[in-house]
């Protein structure tokens, strides 16, 4: 009935635009229900042997299969996707950090697919990943943030406007990463130049980025601007990289180039990471794989980085795939599930497009959904509106909302900072406390 | 320089971005939170607002521009936005309609997911560039519905020509419907990925005001020409300060 | 614009198939922004004034005007609906408890259609209720499940055994309730004399309830069967109450005869109510009123007889008042912080039907989010399945999931009871632990 | 009586309810998950089924059943599943197409949620009343698609029926797509409210078997006439015993 494992996993995924799109979706619901059985019944060992894009044809694909781990695989080599499951529904954490090195994307794809929201937050929340560049991101009862300042001509006070707003609402312990409006060498080292100043200035235990390109980004180093870390969009196979502009190798090139700045205080993680469901298909990269097995993929380059921060910008690309806020919360669900268990520190950006059927509500409901999955971190603009990106994501206050209805809290270096800062208190009456002059970072 | 903000509120001076908005416990005051759900509903419209391209074509005209129309394989907006692959795409028939002009340079102006931002902004665009195009040959524009940015490389290709730059509408976001993105691709044709084109976006009053992206898009080409490509290859260098 | 408080409220409300079937929706998402604006300038004493349904037509209507305290409204009583939401996410718990007689149902539905989820969620979150009869319901901390084992013909060895699956599992805590099949007073005098020994026999610290309507109950009574609590299924107007057979003084006769039987060891809440959105309009008993502010009339009808139980069915009525998974989430969350804030234990049957546009990945996610809310207690039947009502609710596994997701506990009475027996132990290898013996409540 | 359960599983004996499905951590094992969702999407498909109408007049006639056919105002499954108002009501014409018997017993078919309900048990039930009803004229059996409990009342209005009983198919669910309903009204016209019906529910092999359904409407039936209503006030007091 399904010829192979490509086909298997498409028909098997929960129903999303762009697996319609790329013509290899299941036709009905029964035709689903009929995959996701065959699916059970597979060993995890076919998946291995089986990989859907050949290994002489990707790099990506090498990349997964030199880096398997068969020792660590062995708990569960003899297990099909469907026991594979019940395992890790009642695994120990540990058991699963053991894990990690003997799964492939494919294996953790495969088992998302026959498993419910449920299920992808019982078994993320079991999942914590710890990583460390100024502060320490991913600790259990903890939820950091992206800080992202956007402006529409990456003006440097507009910036500084948004990142002092979005400090005084407890955002940027993850990150201050600004997305450029500009693409060039020297208007990213002005940005870095002044997100340094920033962080400096108010001696803030974070890290700064401008998610520029990384060979401009190279090119920033070259110029000793202040990069902490390294920001790339990546994909799943090695075709959709290179319509990115990129390659295994020049990722290593750009992780030694940061980590020869030595920037780090607590740790040596530079890697940031984006990846989401669908770009493959849209570079017509995806060899006819379904999306989500594709994104799974990705996470298997972002690990070989070992990144200080990964997220899926799950409803950031558009309706052609993923359709309205239903999907939008099932990918980030599966993205956030498999970043965990393969060992990333996933963060999601929690988002939708105009062009896509999805609203706040959607947004706060998944933004909740991944608190109680453990995200690692979650995106913050003002008022949820990036007015660069034109694309709505969280924003200050719903963080400070998943926060208090969780009981969650920011990186500790991050807190211990807030404090002394005296920010967090809405009695002050909207003035800004001493400590944050805006004088400081040249806001006059 | 002005006093330094001490209230949070003045913050806003800086940037449209939604800043000090306040707090009501965790939430948002109502009053952002009904300005949000207005502009909300007023983006989506955006999305689906038409390109009225007589006028767009006779502004052109005005510009000394003379003009072509086509239209994507896509048929509606709703297979528009579902289909990006046909919005890459000519419609049967239409590479017909343009005449070849080897070696030239190509314009195309995509309605893309903004027809407003297309409308307001592109024709003042190549009226502020043409003057800065010495030594090229300008195939005459191409106006194209439901367009993605691809659809360049089929009517590069059409056109043979040298070089294509597609004024595009970028996704209206809450704060502006009227972004305009332009997209430069050396030797187009069809397969062309990304890392092949340059871009510039946010083009628009409040953002990269039009003249200042002709600017910006003249010394791409420049360089293009320079360096005989384009993408990650060709880095924007032009000085930052001219833009503030 | 909008000619009166009915029409307001309608145009004002998120998007729902029930309001456009009743032809008052909005038209376009701009023109429910417009009505949300005009909403939200509105004086909440306007409200208190200008009651959607007359006082002169409508004996619930008349019930919520007689029984509103200005005392407890002052408080609020200067502010707009705007303001006032203002004020419900700012304020502390007590303030919430305080103002509860204060509050009309109308105003409590305007303004939770400028709530967004994240604010129905943290503001329920703050309000607690409690409850009693042989245990106490609504604790922090707690979240309380009614184990519903129906059965298509009512056997009772069918239920019997779909109540001790439950049991094993942890669930029927808020009640064990049985909706009847046949609703004849001698079926339901047996089912509740089997639902009373199975009770007994393991001295469970819980209420039993066969969901009969109440002329049926009350007869119930009449012969001495043992009846714990008294189901009916209420509207939020006079005419759907009347539909449904019912009426304020026979709810008020139903409740002292239950109460005179003082059948509670901890308390004497006998009713149990059912309401759900959509049920006045498919009745044409809604007065030209959005379906979600006669819901939370409904609410008023509820808390003038101390309810130990209350819950929306949402899903269960149709798609024709709520289309799909989006709708229904939005409306079990508005159904529960609108009973929250009017004082009710309320709870959500997490559910919906094979007509409507839903799965079980929208459950998963409306029960997380009821969870962080702090839901008092959902339904339970065995594998989500309802044989005997033909509708998809969540299932014993669903609430083991969420109470350990979000580190909640069944009612501390109920707890001790689980202890001592011995239940919960998956390891147990599927043996009954000796104090369940099935043999005990006739299961043979 | 069998020896009592002493193994979780044992339970399933006593009901077709999903018990003791066992755990997977806090989860259903895989294989409960997946036959769950089989039936999801077999229940959905069964919403959408559409009755044989001519097959279910060919039984009916074997039956000794004269019938007519009418559709209620829903055009279509979708307009049908989002307005059941138009469910309630006959389509403009049809009402002409029944001829009144004053006084008589109104039966009417209706699809609703499952034709598959009514293709399987509706005929049968009526074969198995039809000796219990003595005293009574018949009126050709209405068959409706479309059709909601409602629609009894103007079908009933039309015949100038005493009363109706309609056979409609419940809801779909996941372990049984074949459930039929009965609901009785006496004095059947527009604006009857539910409270003002008797119900008889679960019909179907595995529920109450159509035979013993007959029983319980002719019970209902007998009880009305002497009455003089349906409804709150009709309380069915047939014993128990006889249906197990
Ligand atoms: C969606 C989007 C993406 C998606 C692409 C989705 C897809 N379909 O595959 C993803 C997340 C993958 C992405 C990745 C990147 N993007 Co991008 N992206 C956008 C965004 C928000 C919207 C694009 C759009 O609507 N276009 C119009 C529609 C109608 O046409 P389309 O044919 O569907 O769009 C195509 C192009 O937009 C193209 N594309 C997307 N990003 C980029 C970036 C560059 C440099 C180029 C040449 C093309 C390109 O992808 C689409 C499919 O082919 C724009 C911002 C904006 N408001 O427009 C930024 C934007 C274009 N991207 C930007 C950047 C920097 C990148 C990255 C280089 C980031 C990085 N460091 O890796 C990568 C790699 C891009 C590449 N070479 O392919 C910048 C460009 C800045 C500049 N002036 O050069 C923008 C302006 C946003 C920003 N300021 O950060 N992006
Ligand atoms: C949906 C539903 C409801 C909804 C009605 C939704 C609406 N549209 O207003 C709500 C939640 C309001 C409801 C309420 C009650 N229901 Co009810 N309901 C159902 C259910 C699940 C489906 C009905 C259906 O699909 N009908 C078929 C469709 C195609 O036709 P329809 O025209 O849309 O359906 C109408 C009737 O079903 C009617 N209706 C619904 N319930 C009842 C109950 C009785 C006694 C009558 C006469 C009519 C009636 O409401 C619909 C709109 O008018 C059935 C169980 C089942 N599997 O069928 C139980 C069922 C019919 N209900 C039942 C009961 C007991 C009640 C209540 C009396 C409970 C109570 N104690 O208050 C109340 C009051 C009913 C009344 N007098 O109006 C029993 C009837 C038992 C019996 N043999 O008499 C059933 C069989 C379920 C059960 N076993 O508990 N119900």
């Amino acid at each position: 009935m399904f010829p192979d494992l490509r086909t298997l996993l498409a028909r098997a995924s929960p129903l999303r635009s762009g697996d319609q799109l790329a013509g290899i979706a299941a036709g009905s619901a029964a035709e689903r229900a009929a995959a996701q059985y065959a699916l059970a019944d597979l060993p995890l060992a076919a998946i291995l042997n089986q990989p859907p894009i050949p290994y002489e044809n990707d790099e990506v694909t090498r990349l997964i299969l030199d880096g398997h781990d068969p020792g660590s695989f062995a708990p569960v080599a003899a297990m099909t996707v469907g026991a594979f499951r019940e395992f890790l529904l009642a695994a120990e954490p540990a058991a699963l950090v053991a894990l990690r090195p003997g799964l492939t994307p494919e294996m953790v794809a495969a088992v998302s697919k026959i498993m419910r929201l449920q299920d992808l937050i019982a078994v993320a929340a079991k999942c914590r990943v710890t990583t460390r560049f100024r502060n320490t991101i991913g600790l259990p009862g903890r939820l950091s943030v992206r800080l992202q300042p956007n402006h529409p001509v990456d003006d440097p006070r507009g910036v500084a406007a948004s990142t002092l707003d979005g400090l005084l609402l407890g955002a940027g312990d993850a990150v201050i990463g600004v997305n450029p409006a500009t693409d060039s060498v020297e208007n990213t080292v002005l940005l870095l130049e002044m997100l340094d100043q920033v962080r400096s200035r108010y001696e803030i235990p974070t890290q700064t980025c401008v998610l520029a390109h990384v060979t401009t980004t190279l090119r920033c180093i070259e110029r000793r601007a202040p990069v902490d870390l390294v920001f790339q969009s990546i994909g799943g196979t090695e075709a959709v990289n290179r319509s990115f502009g990129v390659s295994l190798a020049l990722l290593a090139e750009a992780q030694d180039a940061a980590q020869s700045l030595k920037r780090g205080t607590v740790g040596q993680d530079v890697m940031y990471f984006e990846t989401g469901q669908g770009s493959a298909l849209s570079a017509n990269a995806h060899h006819g794989v379904d999306q989500q097995t594709i994104e799974a993929r990705a996470y298997a380059v972002a690990r070989a980085f070992s990144p200080l921060l990964v997220n899926s910008v799950v409803g950031f690309i558009g309706p052609e795939y993923l359709y309205d806020g239903k999907q939008i919360t099932r990918a980030g669900l599966e993205d956030h599930f498999c970043g965990k268990l393969l060992g990333l520190p996933m963060g999601v950006d929690v988002c939708y497009t105009n062009h896509a059927e999805a609203d706040q509500d959607d947004m706060d409901g998944l933004l909740t959904l991944l608190g109680v999955a453990g995200v690692t971190y979650v995106m913050d603009v003002p008022g949820a509106d990036d007015v660069m990106l034109s694309y709505q994501s969280t924003s200050f206050h719903d963080a400070l909302y998943v926060r208090a209805a969780l009981g969650l809290k920011p990186a500790p270096e991050f807190c211990a900072w807030l404090e002394r800062m005296g920010i967090g208190d809405p009695a002050a009456g909207g003035r800004i406390p001493d400590g944050l002059s805006p004088a400081l970072i040249g806001l006059g | 320089m002005a006093e330094p903000p001490v209230l949070w509120q003045d913050l806003r001076r800086h940037t449209m971005a939604r800043v000090a908005l306040g707090r009501a416990g965790n939430g948002v005051p109502t009053a952002a939170h009904l300005a949000f759900q207005a502009a909300h509903a007023a983006a989506r419209d955006a999305v689906h607002a038409p390109l009225d391209v007589q006028a767009l074509q006779d502004e052109l005209a005005a510009a000394g521009f003379d003009s072509r129309t086509v239209h994507s394989a896509a048929t509606d907006r709703r297979t528009y936005l579902l289909r990006p692959d046909l919005g890459r795409k000519l419609a049967t028939g239409q590479a017909a309609i343009l005449a070849p002009i080897p070696g030239c340079l190509a314009f195309v102006i995509c309605d893309g997911l903004s027809a407003i931002a297309v409308q307001r902004h592109a024709a003042s665009l190549l009226a502020h560039i043409r003057p800065l195009l010495a030594g090229w040959e300008i195939a005459p524009v191409v106006v194209a519905t439901q367009g993605r940015v691809a659809l360049g490389d089929e009517v590069g290709t059409a056109v043979q020509a040298k070089a294509v730059a597609v004024l595009i509408g970028e996704r209206p976001g809450l704060s502006a419907a009227d972004s305009l993105g332009v997209y430069l691709t050396w030797e187009p044709r069809p397969g062309r990925t990304d890392a092949e084109r340059n871009c510039i976006s946010n083009v628009r009053p409040e953002g990269l005001p039009p003249a200042a992206a002709a600017a910006k898009l003249a010394w791409l080409i420049g360089q293009m020409r320079i360096l005989g490509m384009t993408g990650i290859g060709l880095k924007d260098e032009q000085g930052v300060a001219l833009l503030r």
